[in-house]
């Protein structure tokens, strides 16, 4: 029901934009349905822009249970992708079928420390991790200008990328004559084993205590502080995941323009998931079929891409806007004085 | 489709039906700078060619998947504006043997790959000369945006330029990391000012006004990029190497259409006619003779081949 | 000296936008928009110094950009009560979308280079909005501090059933401040384009707004300290495009990175100190 | 109107949060002297010691709440509401408070007192209005009704609580030695106290709040860290805090996840690392009809409970992990007769099935009515009086 009445208000809301920048409504809103959900190569892109942002997403919402508010997805993100990076280099000649998970590794190690630095500095020093971690993110991106150029760079030294990887060595390809690759899966793992984590085992419920009452878990003696580390670790983790299946996945190089910006982009995606694994796959299915499909519009317009975060930014207002108006109206059974 | 056999590989036929053409950009088009000049070619192919065309900003992760979907929607040609879009068209070329990916640098080809270089190097070489002449403090600046190798080999054929003339001459250099940052264009350009820099050059597209409102704060003259900045409102532009971006990009979309294009590396630089070294006219008084002759004598022998300019390969 | 009123004039910006956030942080409201009010202050100031030839023109109509953003995200934040977070990165997003679109329709798409009217400068590079900003920022910690509404204010930030029990409304204080905030992103923004570049370029503002909000965390929520730390900062951006020419032994991304990296470093070494507003993006619910 | 949950900013002195109060607008400029005068003038003239430049948030309660009657009176209201105020209250301070409010009466101001305790009620009121369900019930001059009457009146009567007897005497469960404990801001709280608890006793500590109980209680139950001296506790030791709101509970998880807190470690309900989750619901469902917590589902929010049902939240967590040693403070500030009743109940049977009790109470009947053993603390350490009033 719910996806139903938000399908139709994120048509109208797309529908209101395009006609605000003087688009064809019609051939418009057919471009941004063909772009996401043409069966050739709309859903695939739809889910190869959905990958990185659902694992990214699902780096915030494990963190914020926690109540560790880790808003520096993009750096880990970055790094993670610099670490599957530094692997690929490292690993030469070894054999392909270790590339991959290597790789992956490598990814979810960059992520995880680049957020313990964080967190460390949090628990250490009393440095808040809003703030640590918004430096950490312009840190990351100079560290990835550096590294392109530098230590990484390819052997011409002519070009600010790394080599590319081996097409042996890249996530194999899902869908011909797309760029959906196996690292969907990689995601959809990671949502159900979030999703198991967070809400059936020990140590998720002793994060979700943490994150909700960090005095009750001090009462009953729980591991605060070794919580709030494991969760930082989790969610940079799984951000430095996804910078390695993006790497590994699609663009098989390192280079400035690497980040597509989803280690920002993930905290509204998290929480418009309200924070649940399960929500968080499905809003990163939304985002990432708005994305295809807003993608697949600017090339056949002329209005450009300053449409996109338009409508992005519309969709989100209205979620917000609509999102509180059914919790108005849900509120007054909710609470019995 | 003419598939043919033997060792000719394939290669795209000629256009029968409405030529369409694809740019893919780096930036935004809107930097009046890199992107904007091939926008400005694309738009000339829509009206002198009758074609349909699409562009889109696409970096990284969407530069295949960019390419693809004009490739399946029948376009000819797709252009990707920069040395990056030149592998990713390698890999997606395999599967659309009927369209030509052609990209701006870039050292590899197949039979409908290429790449194609305007050798902007040789006016940065020719504004070299001429800084070079006119500096009094013996110290000339490069403000780049990112930096990138496009731009570090015009910078460097913009020193050789300057040392030519002048062996002695410092050359600074600063890179802002941001083509759109004009606060810190200008920064970096009054920094190099206070450095000593007496004249400058910029690569920095959308945010050339910062270096130039630096030049005019500080009174010093400096050279337009890309596009002809001489009309600038500053008043602070002596002249500006120019990228002549519209026949080259309508003769290589008639080769497309005529289905004679063949993957090749190709660099189209004051020979063809693509690139241009031109003085402001308002300023002209403080170009002498003397140097304009020299700056003729170089025009020439670069046209005649006479003179190489250095030019990375990248 | 020169080097001293350079420093001031580029980090300006950053701390006009933060000593704003300050008041509204103070006051419980986190702005993440502050990158995309800004932006809008930048462009609009542009577009309305260019069409009136008055640069003075241009700044207010930048200060009121921001104030336009500003009403929407406090509509969101404030009315609906929705996640400060979320709705400011619609904000950014929105901003950076609707300023390149409308630069692209009154300029052509391939954009042009803009030159308007900037404020006038003092002979030194001051100028009128470099010190009625410091004025401003000024006047800003003096109310916080010194006044019955400052009061008020920062018990919103801290308790803001407090501030109701008091008998004041919290979501009025709240968007007081949250436009007191806004109005000086505009104007950061306005003086981005007007007092430093003369011109608009799409996304001009390049990641300021966040470096003002890490900024306010850094000031430890004391608007003398932001303007410190801003002040810092944008010293050590100075140094980048100054110093390196003469010290190229570290690469330009370490210079880059060295005011992130001194911030890390003095937080870390300065330990715990002043905590943030302890209801800073808590949304609240007037009760009937 | 003095609320319950006191209005006042933590991070601001008493000078701010009464200018806060009586400044009345938001225009012009601060002057925090002037606008405490009255306040100052109030606090002289009711024999209150007002530190003026504390924040709010580092004074003892007592002191908090002098400052939000002060609040009030500044604004020369005519009407005082007063909602709760002795929950938190010794026994000095609650005479000194009624002392106060008599005062006030006194030169005709309309006091207004909401409280359970009916004692306190009859000690202090004129007229008595009792309310049920939001309904006026009874409504008695107050020399004319008895505390028998009211109560029957409340609760609509009710049976004479029956509590387990507890012996004590059995061996020594808890040994703390000199022990020493720091406060949140560094000070010493606790000074070199030692005490032991045997299993089968309740051994009650009284005293004013903010002399140290906090402290201890939390050394006590291994929460905080004792900085000198050793405490000897077994492993079972279960600990319902004072302020279960903000200790005790996590309001935004539900009923079901608040009890789980105490039960992840049962292995019936663990595999391996995963929580089984038919079984804790179970067993959840279980201690809620066991201790009668009035929730329509166990995955309801606990914050959406009354007091007394999130006070049995909490007090049947710590109980169902069947503790050894249990430390309990103020376990029934703020909770109506019945879940009085029920928590008392529910403490002394505890301790009758074995276990010891340590209970911290600012509430003398309380400490009268469980302890075996009982002592007083101020200043840090044990004393035999309380609050001045000797014992």
């Amino acid at each position: 029901m719910r996806f139903v009445l938000s399908s139709i208000g994120m048509v109208l809301i797309l529908a209101l934009t395009f006609a605000a920048f003087g688009l064809d409504v019609g051939k418009s809103l057919a471009l941004v349905a063909q772009g996401a959900f043409d069966p050739a190569y709309g859903w695939p892109t739809t889910l190869t822009r959905a990958t990185p942002l659902c694992l990214t997403a699902l780096g915030v919402a494990v963190a914020w249970r926690a109540g560790t508010y880790n808003i520096g997805g993009e750096g880990q993100y970055l790094v993670g992708a610099l670490a599957a990076a530094a692997c690929a280099a490292g690993l030469g000649g070894a054999s392909p079928a270790l590339w991959a998970p290597v790789l992956l590794l490598g990814g979810v190690a960059g992520g995880a420390a680049w957020a313990s630095l964080a967190t460390w500095a949090w628990l250490k020093r009393g440095v808040q991790l809003v703030v640590s971690t918004i430096l950490l993110n312009f840190i990351a991106v100079e560290l990835v200008a550096f590294t392109v150029r530098g230590p990484l760079q390819e052997p011409t030294h002519a070009r600010p990328m790394t080599a590319a990887l081996p097409n042996s060595a890249m996530l194999l390809q899902l869908v011909r004559g797309t760029s959906l690759h196996t690292g969907v899966f990689v995601a959809l793992v990671a949502v159900v084993a979030v999703w198991v984590f967070v809400a059936y085992t020990r140590q998720g419920l002793v994060l979700r205590i943490v994150g909700a009452n960090p005095r009750l878990a001090r009462t009953e003696r729980l591991p605060v502080s070794k919580s709030q580390f494991l969760a930082m670790a989790i969610s940079g983790g799984l951000c430095g995941l996804a910078g390695a299946v993006e790497f590994s996945g699609v663009t098989g190089r390192l280079s400035d323009g690497f980040s597509q910006n989803w280690g920002f982009l993930a905290i509204p995606v998290a929480l418009l998931g309200g924070l649940e694994p399960l929500w968080v796959g499905v809003s990163a299915l939304y985002f990432g079929a708005l994305f295809a499909g807003t993608e697949n519009l600017t090339r056949y317009t002329p209005i450009g891409n300053t449409v996109v975060p338009v409508v992005q930014a519309t969709a989100v207002l209205a979620f917000l806007g609509l999102g509180k108006l059914m919790q108005r109206i849900r509120r007054p059974v909710e609470e019995p004085a | 489709m003419a598939d043919n056999k033997g060792a000719e590989p394939a290669k795209p036929a000629p256009v029968k039906t409405t030529l369409k053409v694809a740019l893919l950009t780096p930036g935004p088009v809107s930097d009046s700078g890199w992107s904007a000049l091939a926008y400005d070619g694309l738009k000339a192919i829509e009206s002198d060619l009758k074609a349909e065309v699409g562009n889109q900003e696409a970096k990284d992760a969407q530069i295949k998947d960019s390419m693809r979907s004009y490739a399946q929607k029948g376009y000819n040609l797709v252009f990707g504006h920069g040395f990056e879009y030149n592998e990713p068209a390698i890999d997606v070329a395999k599967e659309f043997p009927n369209t030509v990916f052609v990209s701006s640098s870039g050292g590899k080809t197949a039979a409908n790959v290429g790449a194609f270089r305007f050798a902007l190097e040789e006016g940065f070489y020719l504004a070299g000369i001429t800084a070079g002449e006119l500096s009094k403090t013996h110290k000339v600046a490069m403000i780049g945006g990112p930096d990138v190798p496009s731009i570090r080999s015009t910078f460097k054929a913009f020193a050789a330029g300057a040392k030519s003339v002048n062996p002695d001459i410092e050359v600074i250099e600063k890179f802002t990391m941001d083509g759109q940052d004009v606060a810190k264009a200008k920064q970096a350009t009054l920094a190099a000012i206070d450095q000593g820099a007496d004249l400058v050059i910029h690569q920095a597209n959308a945010a050339a006004q910062g270096v130039f409102d630096a030049c005019k704060e500080k009174g010093v003259l400096a050279f337009g990029a890309n596009l002809n900045q001489n009309d600038n409102p500053s008043g602070v532009v002596l002249a500006s190497a120019v990228i002549v971006a519209k026949p080259a990009f309508i003769e290589l979309a008639k080769r497309v259409q005529a289905g004679t294009y063949r993957g090749e590396i190709t660099t189209a630089g004051m020979t063809e006619g693509a690139i241009m070294f031109t003085f402001n006219p308002k300023l002209a008084d403080k170009v002498s003779p003397d140097i304009r002759k020299k700056i003729d004598i170089a025009s020439l022998s670069i046209i005649n081949k006479a003179l190489k300019v250095p030019m990375d390969s990248f | 000296m020169t080097e001293v009123v350079d420093i001031l004039r580029f980090a300006a910006p950053i701390g006009l936008a933060a000593t704003g956030e300050t008041i509204g942080q103070k006051a419980g409201v986190l702005n993440v928009g502050l990158e995309g009010m800004m932006l809008a202050g930048s462009y609009a100031a542009v577009i309305a110094s260019g069409a009136s030839g008055n640069p003075w023109l241009g700044f207010g109509a930048g200060m009121v950009a921001g104030a336009a953003l500003g009403l929407v995200q406090a509509l969101f934040t404030l009315k609906l009560a929705a996640d400060q977070v979320v709705a400011g990165t619609a904000v950014n997003l929105l901003a950076m979308g609707l300023t390149s679109a409308l630069f692209r329709l009154q300029f052509g798409t391939s954009g042009k280079l803009l030159s308007v009217p900037t404020l006038p400068k003092f002979a030194g590079g001051l100028d009128l909005v470099l010190i009625g900003g410091l004025l401003a920022a000024a006047a800003g910690a003096w109310v916080l501090a010194k006044t019955k509404f400052g009061l008020a204010l920062r018990a919103c930030g801290e308790y803001p059933s407090a501030a109701q029990a008091a008998g004041f409304s919290v979501t009025k204080i709240r968007l007081i401040a949250a436009l007191a905030g806004a109005i000086a992103a505009g104007a950061a923004g306005a003086y981005l384009s007007l007092g430093i570049s003369g011109s608009f370029a799409e996304n001009m503002t390049a990641g300021r707004g966040f470096i003002a909000l890490a900024m306010v965390t850094f000031g430890r929520w004391r608007p003398v300290w932001v303007a410190v730390a801003t002040l810092f900062v944008g010293a050590a951006d100075w140094a980048q495009f100054s110093v390196w020419a003469q010290n190229p032994a570290l690469p330009p991304q370490a210079w880059r990175a060295l005011p992130y990296v001194l911030a890390l470093v003095v937080l870390v070494c300065a330990g715990r100190g002043v905590a943030a507003p302890a209801a800073l993006a808590a949304p609240f619910q007037e009760e009937a | 109107m003095v609320h319950q949950h006191f209005m006042l900013v933590p991070e601001f002195t008493a000078r701010e949060n009464i200018a806060l109060a009586t400044m009345g607008n938001t225009r012009g400029v601060l002057h925090p002297d002037e606008l405490s005068r009255t306040a100052q003038t109030w606090a002289k003239k009711l024999g209150w010691e007002l530190p003026l430049d504390t924040k709010a948030g580092r004074m003892p309660v007592g002191v908090q709440q002098r400052i939000e009657i002060l609040k009030v009176l500044a604004l020369d209201s005519q009407v005082l509401i007063l909602d709760e105020p002795t929950a938190v209250l010794s026994p000095a301070e609650i005479a000194d408070l009624f002392r106060v409010l008599r005062q006030l009466a006194g030169e005709g101001r309309t006091v207004i007192l909401i409280a359970h305790k009916l004692s306190e009620v009859l000690s202090v009121a004129d007229r008595v209005v009792v309310l049920r369900q939001g309904r006026k019930v009874a409504e008695a001059a107050a020399a004319d009704v008895d505390a028998a009457q009211l109560e029957t009146w409340m609760v609509g009567g009710r049976d004479p609580l029956q509590l387990a007897e507890s012996h004590g005497g059995g061996e020594v469960v808890l040994e703390a030695t000199a022990v020493t404990v720091l406060g949140d801001r560094g000070s010493v709280a606790v000074d070199g106290i030692g005490l032991e608890c045997h299993a089968g006793e309740v051994f009650g500590i009284g005293g004013v709040d903010g002399n140290g109980q906090l402290e201890l209680a939390e050394a006590l139950a291994g929460v905080r860290p004792v900085s000198e001296g050793q405490v000897r506790r077994p492993d079972k030791t279960g600990f319902v805090p004072q302020d279960r709101r903000g200790d005790g509970l996590a309001l935004d998880l539900s009923v079901q996840e608040n009890l789980a807190v105490g039960m992840m470690d049962d292995h019936g309900l663990r595999f391996g690392p995963f929580m089984v989750p038919a079984r804790l619901r179970a067993s959840a469902q279980n201690l809620v009809s066991e201790f009668s917590i009035k929730v329509a589902d166990v995955r309801d929010r606990v914050g959406g409970l009354s007091g007394g049902n999130q006070q049995k939240v909490v007090v049947s967590r710590v109980l169902n992990q069947n503790p050894e040693l249990l430390v309990v403070m103020n376990p029934t500030r703020g909770l109506d007769v019945r879940a009085t009743d029920f928590v008392h109940s529910v403490i002394k049977h505890a301790a009758a099935n074995g276990a010891a009790v340590v209970l911290f109470t600012t509430d003398l009947d309380e400490l009268d009515l469980l302890s075996d053993r009982k002592t007083y603390m101020s200043g840090g350490t044990f004393t035999q009086t309380m609050g001045g009033a000797t014992v």
